[in-house]
């Protein structure tokens, strides 16, 4: 127990900093995904199935496939010649510190830090489901226009405007990952690398 | 038995990363990155609260867990297709080149 | 109250619709515009009939039952201005006659405007006059009235000047509304005068409308300049209106100008409907005119000027109309003649003989117009009678038709509905206390009528062609497309059933049998022959066939009996008589004198009115244009240098201001974040220490 | 100590042979408490892969023959009788080759992406219930598990084809993500039908479900339903695109880009990529008998004592020649052609059949006359109708001309 948690942590930790501190934004995010995994993995530690997999359908699935493709897109994929790290990072990491220091600070000043979990409940998933359906409908359709109105957004915004690049309109079709094909396409004609 | 407040420092840890990558890195899709994690760092707290509260047949922490999710992802997608927008327009990912709104 | 009279909007209506709906016609709906109309025409003739046959035996005591349904219009202080419409003998009897004509006139200009590319607006035009003279005719107010009275007059400009291609077809248009304008103002003043005495508009308002006993018999009793009865001056004043619009001497000139428009117009308009609505108007307000109709005693002096100018203009117009040589003037002219015989019968007769012969001209004039349109269309658009002749193989059905029309129109006895009409009018004439001059004037009216219809028959129908197809006598059918031809059923078949009516419309106002006179005034007809043989009725009966014989064989004896030879030809009168001839042939030079009076005063009126502006207005208007201007400009100068300056420092100094605040926002998102960050902790620790001190 | 060892091991074989519950029990008593998850976590993986790796090498022998049998070839008859052996041949090249690595390439994510591409493949497998009491891990949100791993693949995929700094890989892997991302959906929501009538996420549950024959001799799978028979087709067409086979193969299609991202792969790791797109099909293929096809249940009473395991391993076969045939005879789509098709056929129609499969867990309630045929009239209609005006609409009535054949001079 203890040394899988211990692993799933270092891996996750470890992880998490390459994913911010590398220099090949493909390598980040390939790290984020795997940052991601290792959350799962705790979750499911945790007990909470349910939100384990749908982390890693989520983000590993649709995430990190979303930023690999923004990487690309923005022709991130070679290493940047130019310094990785914004002229003002010694604030910036100050400032992380301090947010860290306040954290752990108001943990351990707190009194549930040291409860031990109670003995573990039951199988969940159908529990979620009847809540999703019951208490939690409201929320649920409004999570589902969200979406609906980020994919569409996310779709508009991102793609070629159709009069200057992509007369043909099919090609503008209702999904970014069309375009976005078609745009790979244009974009690395060249061997990168 | 692991107590909380390990996987609070966990996430406690992972937050800070997080702001520490969205406040150094130029480039916009690593803050992007970087506020992901912050993002999975709270729900880690939200999982973990759940787990060790006193009645865990409760499960707000993992309905909240879940809207986050999905919020997250939709706040993905719209926040790259955006930094795509910005790219096309300007040409760059770097932050510190797209300041544009300075007074 | 009559279920009909609360529908009777209906009959105005439809046809209004049916133009409301042409007008956003495109051309090539051809059959659907013509469709529309007389499909709504129609409806509005049946609704029409209902109602006739719901006057039929209404009587009361005093006279014909006037239902009226009023509805307040307008709110004005305390007045309020009621408008209303009325169903009695008159207008149903008119509502009847306007709607069947105009709907035989719409059917026959289907065939005739089939050419036209202006086809639906031609309809829309016809469809949109038809509702205002209906309208016109169930108007219970005389502003109601007046209004449709004003688009009626519109309706005629449009139609006339409905090839506006034409430059003679938009002056004629002009110079019709013009001419009627000046009729209308009087017409107006009339109007204003009458509600500033009577206090109301409405004609019938359960004896309180204004041709009802209390109000006009309030009116009697005052008097105004010259010791004349305030009834007579309004009358009077309505009159003018009437003048103007049924063409009566002095303002008739416009009326065979108006035969610039397409023929069906100036059946519809010019002979059928429009001119007769000057004498409609004269019947409508004939209480006005001779209180004793509503048994109030009061003078009738309108009257005699009514008559005078209807004798004056049916002399004055029938004399013009001998020496015509177009096929349409001759009728124009006719038709300002037989408008004069229905004012004169007014005057003379009353309501009922006016009316009567109204409806019978109304129908033979209505088909002398057409079959002239008939003819034209045969000749190919050839309007001079002298390039015509021998139409009679040509053209059987149109000669039929025309003939019976023509004897109509000059009253050949027993059979033709002219004759009886007519010689109601004279008969009415003879007994006329005043004066015998209207009688003997009126008698040779008619005979002139006999003589130019016998004229233009003789010179159109009889003989041989003179037209170009075949002017040289050398090959008769050389090229069927000139010669002429029958026109098509649909221009025929209306001929035929208005010829029809024609000839047996006068057997309802016969003196044996006066129903029709008797339906007007609301009584029930009674059948005696022996009033027929009545001595001076008897008399007048032969008077007026013997002159009829006279006039007709007179014109066969100049006309029939050796044709015109060729076109070039002199005219027989012109070859005895060329000076009066002359005289005729150019209307008496009416329209020159006003040529050279009225409308070179008006010019000359006009150019002073040019010249005082130019001269005085406008350099008044210079002056003040400098004075602003001098002033504007050291407005500028204050503007510039005072306020201009300081604002300019001010402006400065808070742009000066904002640059240093502007530092803050320096539009990177990490230094945002960054602030976010320290703010986050900053709060965490307050909460903390919060959390510690409760 | 020995003894019992082996008795256990027979015992325990005897017991899956028999679909006997709780095979494991009698012989993991025999080790020591410590080790007893680990033993049983062999015992699970172990067979698994032995079955299925054996699976793989007669597929690839039974594809290559199907489809020399379906262009007319003989396709390989010269290893062992009918060329039975020729899959340990192929391995022997495999594993015998040189394994090329571009110069430029990025060796790390290049050496990891086949791991990652198989790894998660092999763990979709351990949801699958194989037989009445054989399934690994009892999941009770097993599927949600079996699609989180196989959409981790697609990142693997990217790596490979980014990894080896090559046009034709870029282009392979970013056309095969786009591709399953699109095909993602249909094949979720198609199962979703499943779950919501199942009420349950564990595939187990969803077997037991299945139970029972409707009019005492159809079986009570899913796939005899008309939502069901929908959901399996269009279940059936997203996995082939999932698995990135023909007529879905434009990511790796030979005649456009080499293979798309497995151009630079040579030797163990490309063998480690075919094997892993193989147990990808077959995992999937396991899926759709299991949500659909009832899993491991007899499809009729009076075969019931064959043992439960082998109609699954029937099922699966069947659907694996399914998939044989297909690439058989199908030709291979184009880019936009493929991306048209999912978003504007497949997704539209897996929600009607989502709406269809809610019609029908409402109507389950009715009890009038006719009220079975009724339901299925209903169901059957709220699909079709919609399918041939969806197909009308996107042929935009265009009539299929003759095809025409042009040749080389």
């Amino acid at each position: 127990m203890q040394i899988a948690f211990a692993i799933l942590v270092a891996l996750t930790l470890a992880s998490a900093i390459a994913a911010v501190s590398l220099r090949n934004l493909v390598h980040c995010a390939l790290c984020l995904a795997l940052a991601f995994a290792g959350l799962a993995a705790l979750y499911l530690q945790l007990g909470a199935q349910f939100v384990g997999f749908a982390q890693i359908l989520v983000y590993v699935g649709a995430v990190a496939i979303l930023v690999v493709f923004a990487i690309l897109l923005t022709r991130g994929g070679e290493s940047a010649p130019q310094p990785v790290i914004s002229r003002s990072w010694v604030a910036g990491i100050a400032v992380a510190v301090l947010v860290f220091g306040v954290l752990t600070k108001a943990m351990l000043s707190s009194s549930l830090a040291h409860r031990e979990p109670p003995p573990k409940p039951g199988p969940a998933v159908r529990e979620i489901g009847n809540q999703l359906m019951t208490r939690y409908v409201l929320p649920l359709e409004a999570v589902g226009l969200l979406l609906t109105a980020a994919t569409i957004g996310a779709s508009i915004i991102a793609m070629q405007d159709a009069g200057r690049k992509q007369p043909d309109p099919q090609s503008v079709a209702s999904k970014p990952a069309n375009a976005r094909l078609r745009r790979d396409a244009e974009e690395f004609e060249t061997p990168t690398g | 038995m692991i107590p909380l407040y390990y996987y609070l420092m966990v996430s406690a840890v992972l937050f800070s990363v997080g702001l520490a990558g969205a406040l150094t890195r130029r480039n916009a899709i690593l803050v992007l990155i970087g506020v992901e994690l912050m993002l999975n760092a709270a729900n880690l707290n939200f999982i973990a609260f759940w787990r060790y509260s006193p009645n865990p047949e409760a499960i707000t922490g993992m309905m909240f867990v879940i809207f986050s999710i999905a919020i997250a992802a939709a706040e993905a997608a719209v926040g790259l297709a955006l930094i795509i927008a910005i790219y096309r327009h300007c040409k760059t990912t770097n932050l510190e080149r797209m300041d544009s709104l300075k007074g | 109250m009559n279920w009909i009279v609360q529908y009777l909007w209906l009959i105005p209506v439809l046809p209004l619709a049916a133009a409301g709906a042409l007008a956003v016609t495109t051309r090539p709906h051809r059959r659907f515009g013509a469709g529309l109309t007389i499909l709504a025409m129609s409806a509005s003739f049946l609704l029409s009939c209902v109602a006739f046959a719901s006057t039929l035996g209404k009587t009361t005591a005093t006279g014909p039952l006037h239902e009226a349904l009023n509805f307040p219009w307008l709110q004005i202080g305390e007045s309020t201005l009621r408008l209303g419409w009325v169903l009695d003998p008159l207008s149903a009897v008119m509502l009847v006659m306007v709607t069947f004509v105009s709907l035989l006139i719409f059917i026959y200009s289907a065939g005739y405007m089939a050419q036209d590319e202006n086809f639906t607006r031609f309809f829309c035009f016809l469809s949109f006059f038809a509702a205002a003279m209906l309208g016109l005719v169930i108007a219970n107010n005389l502003l109601l009235f007046f209004v449709c009275w004003e688009l009626v007059g519109l309706a005629s400009y449009l139609l006339i000047g409905f090839w506006y291609q034409k430059p003679s077809a938009a002056a004629a248009a002009k110079k019709a509304f013009i001419t009627t304008r000046i009729g209308d103002v009087v017409f107006f003043l009339g109007i204003l005068w009458l509600y500033s005495q009577g206090g109301t508009l409405l004609f019938y308002d359960r004896g309180a409308g204004c041709l009802e006993e209390t109000v006009i018999s309030d009116l009697v009793g005052r008097t105004t300049i010259g010791g004349m009865a305030v009834t007579t001056g309004i009358g009077l004043l309505i009159f003018c209106g009437a003048m103007g619009k049924s063409g009566q001497v002095p303002l008739h000139v416009w009326l065979p100008d108006a035969m610039e428009g397409p023929t069906p117009v100036s059946a519809l308009i010019h002979a059928a409907t429009m001119v007769a609505a000057g004498v409609f108007l004269i019947a409508r307000v004939f209480p006005l005119l001779d209180p004793s109709v509503i048994e109030v005693t009061g003078s009738a002096a309108a009257l005699t000027v009514v008559t005078w100018v209807g004798v004056i203009t049916a002399v004055f117009a029938a004399c013009i109309a001998v020496a015509q040589t177009d096929i349409k003037r001759i009728l124009a002219y006719s038709t300002v003649s037989q408008l004069g015989f229905m004012m004169m019968g007014l005057g003379v007769g009353g309501v009922a003989v006016g009316m009567f012969h109204l409806i019978t001209h109304a129908f033979f004039k209505a088909l002398l117009f057409l079959g002239a349109g008939s003819v034209i269309h045969g000749c190919h658009e050839e309007q001079d009678i002298r390039n015509m002749g021998g139409l009679k193989k040509f053209m059987p059905v149109t000669f039929a038709t025309y003939a019976a029309a023509m004897m109509a129109l000059s009253g050949v006895p027993v059979f033709f509905s002219g004759f009886w009409s007519k010689d109601e009018i004279l008969h009415a004439a003879h007994g006329w206390s005043i004066s015998r001059w209207p009688f003997y004037l009126g008698v040779f009216g008619a005979l002139l009528t006999a003589f130019y219809m016998t004229r233009q028959i003789c010179l159109v129908f009889f003989g041989s062609n003179r037209g170009k197809a075949n002017s040289a006598e050398s090959h008769e059918h050389a090229d069927p497309a000139h010669s002429p031809h029958e026109s098509p059923a649909v221009m025929t078949v209306p001929l035929v059933i208005l010829a029809a009516f024609a000839v047996l419309l006068g057997f309802i106002g016969t003196p044996a049998w006066p129903w029709f006179q008797k339906y007007l005034s609301g009584r029930e007809p009674e059948f005696d022959t022996d009033a027929l043989f009545h001595s001076e009725v008897l008399s007048t009966l032969l008077l007026s066939s013997v002159i009829v014989a006279v006039g007709i064989g007179l014109g066969w004896w100049l006309y029939g009996r050796k044709p015109m030879r060729k076109a070039g030809e002199a005219d027989v009168l012109e070859q005895m008589r060329p000076d009066i001839f002359g005289l005729l042939k150019n209307k008496f030079y009416v329209d020159e004198l006003y040529e050279t009076t009225v409308i070179r005063l008006n010019a000359w009126f006009a150019q002073f009115c040019a010249a005082l502006d130019h001269w005085v207005w406008n350099g008044a208007v210079l002056l003040a244009g400098y004075l602003v201007l001098g002033l504007a400009w050291v407005n500028r100068f204050f503007d510039e240098y005072v306020v201009n300056a300081g604002f300019d420092e001010g402006c400065r100094e808070i742009r000066r201001g904002g640059k240093l605040l502007s530092r803050l926002q320096n539009g990177r998102v990490q230094s945002y974040l960054r602030v976010i960050g320290v703010a986050l902790a900053a709060l965490v620790l307050f909460l903390m220490w919060g959390c510690r001190a409760s | 100590m020995m003894g019992d060892f082996f008795k256990g091991l027979l015992v325990m074989i005897w017991r899956v042979m028999t679909d006997q519950p709780d095979p494991k029990a009698e012989f993991l008593s025999v080790f020591p408490g410590g080790l007893q998850p680990l033993v049983s976590a062999v015992l699970s993986v172990s067979p698994i892969i032995l079955v299925f790796a054996t699976l793989f090498a007669l597929t690839t022998w039974l594809e290559r023959k199907g489809l020399g049998r379906i262009q007319n070839r003989l396709g390989p008859n010269r290893v062992g009788p009918y060329g039975l052996f020729q899959p340990i041949a192929d391995g022997l090249k495999m594993l015998t080759k040189e394994d090329i690595v571009p110069r430029s390439a990025d060796k790390v994510v290049h050496f990891l992406a086949p791991i990652a591409f198989l790894v998660p493949t092999l763990l979709a497998y351990a949801v699958l219930p194989y037989g009445r009491n054989l399934v690994p891990v009892n999941f009770d949100a097993g599927i949600l598990f079996f699609f989180a791993v196989g959409a981790s693949t697609e990142l693997s995929i990217f790596m490979a084809g980014w990894s080896s700094r090559n046009k034709y890989s870029l282009l392979g892997a970013m056309r095969a993500i786009a591709q399953m991302i699109s095909y993602e959906i249909p094949l979720i929501l198609s199962s979703v039908t499943v779950i919501m009538i199942a009420g349950s996420l564990s595939l187990v549950e969803i077997v037991e479900q299945q139970g029972g024959y409707q009019f005492g001799w159809l079986p009570g799978w899913f796939v005899f339903t008309p939502w069901g028979l929908a959901g399996f087709v269009i279940f059936l067409i997203a996995s082939l695109a999932e698995s990135n086979r023909s007529p879905f193969d434009i990511p790796e299609a030979e005649s456009e880009l080499i293979a798309g991202h497995l151009t630079e792969y040579s030797g163990f790791k490309y063998a480690l990529f075919f094997l892993a797109e193989y147990l990808g099909m077959f995992a999937v293929s396991g899926l759709a008998a299991t949500l659909f096809l009832g899993g491991w249940r007899a499809p009729s009473p009076f075969l019931e004592w064959v043992p439960s395991y082998v109609w699954f391993l029937s099922k699966l076969v069947s659907l694996v020649c399914l998939f044989i045939w297909i690439r058989g005879t199908v030709p291979r789509l184009r880019v936009d052609q493929l991306l048209n098709f999912a978003w504007k056929f497949m997704l539209p129609m897996s929600l009607l059949n989502l709406l269809a499969a809610a019609a029908w867990h409402f109507t389950a309630t009715w009890n009038f006359i006719g009220a079975g045929p009724g339901r299925w009239l209903l169901c059957a209609a709220m699909i079709a109708v919609p399918y041939v005006l969806l197909g009308r609409a996107l042929t935009g009535g265009k009539k299929w001309t003759r095809r025409t054949y042009r040749f080389a001079e």
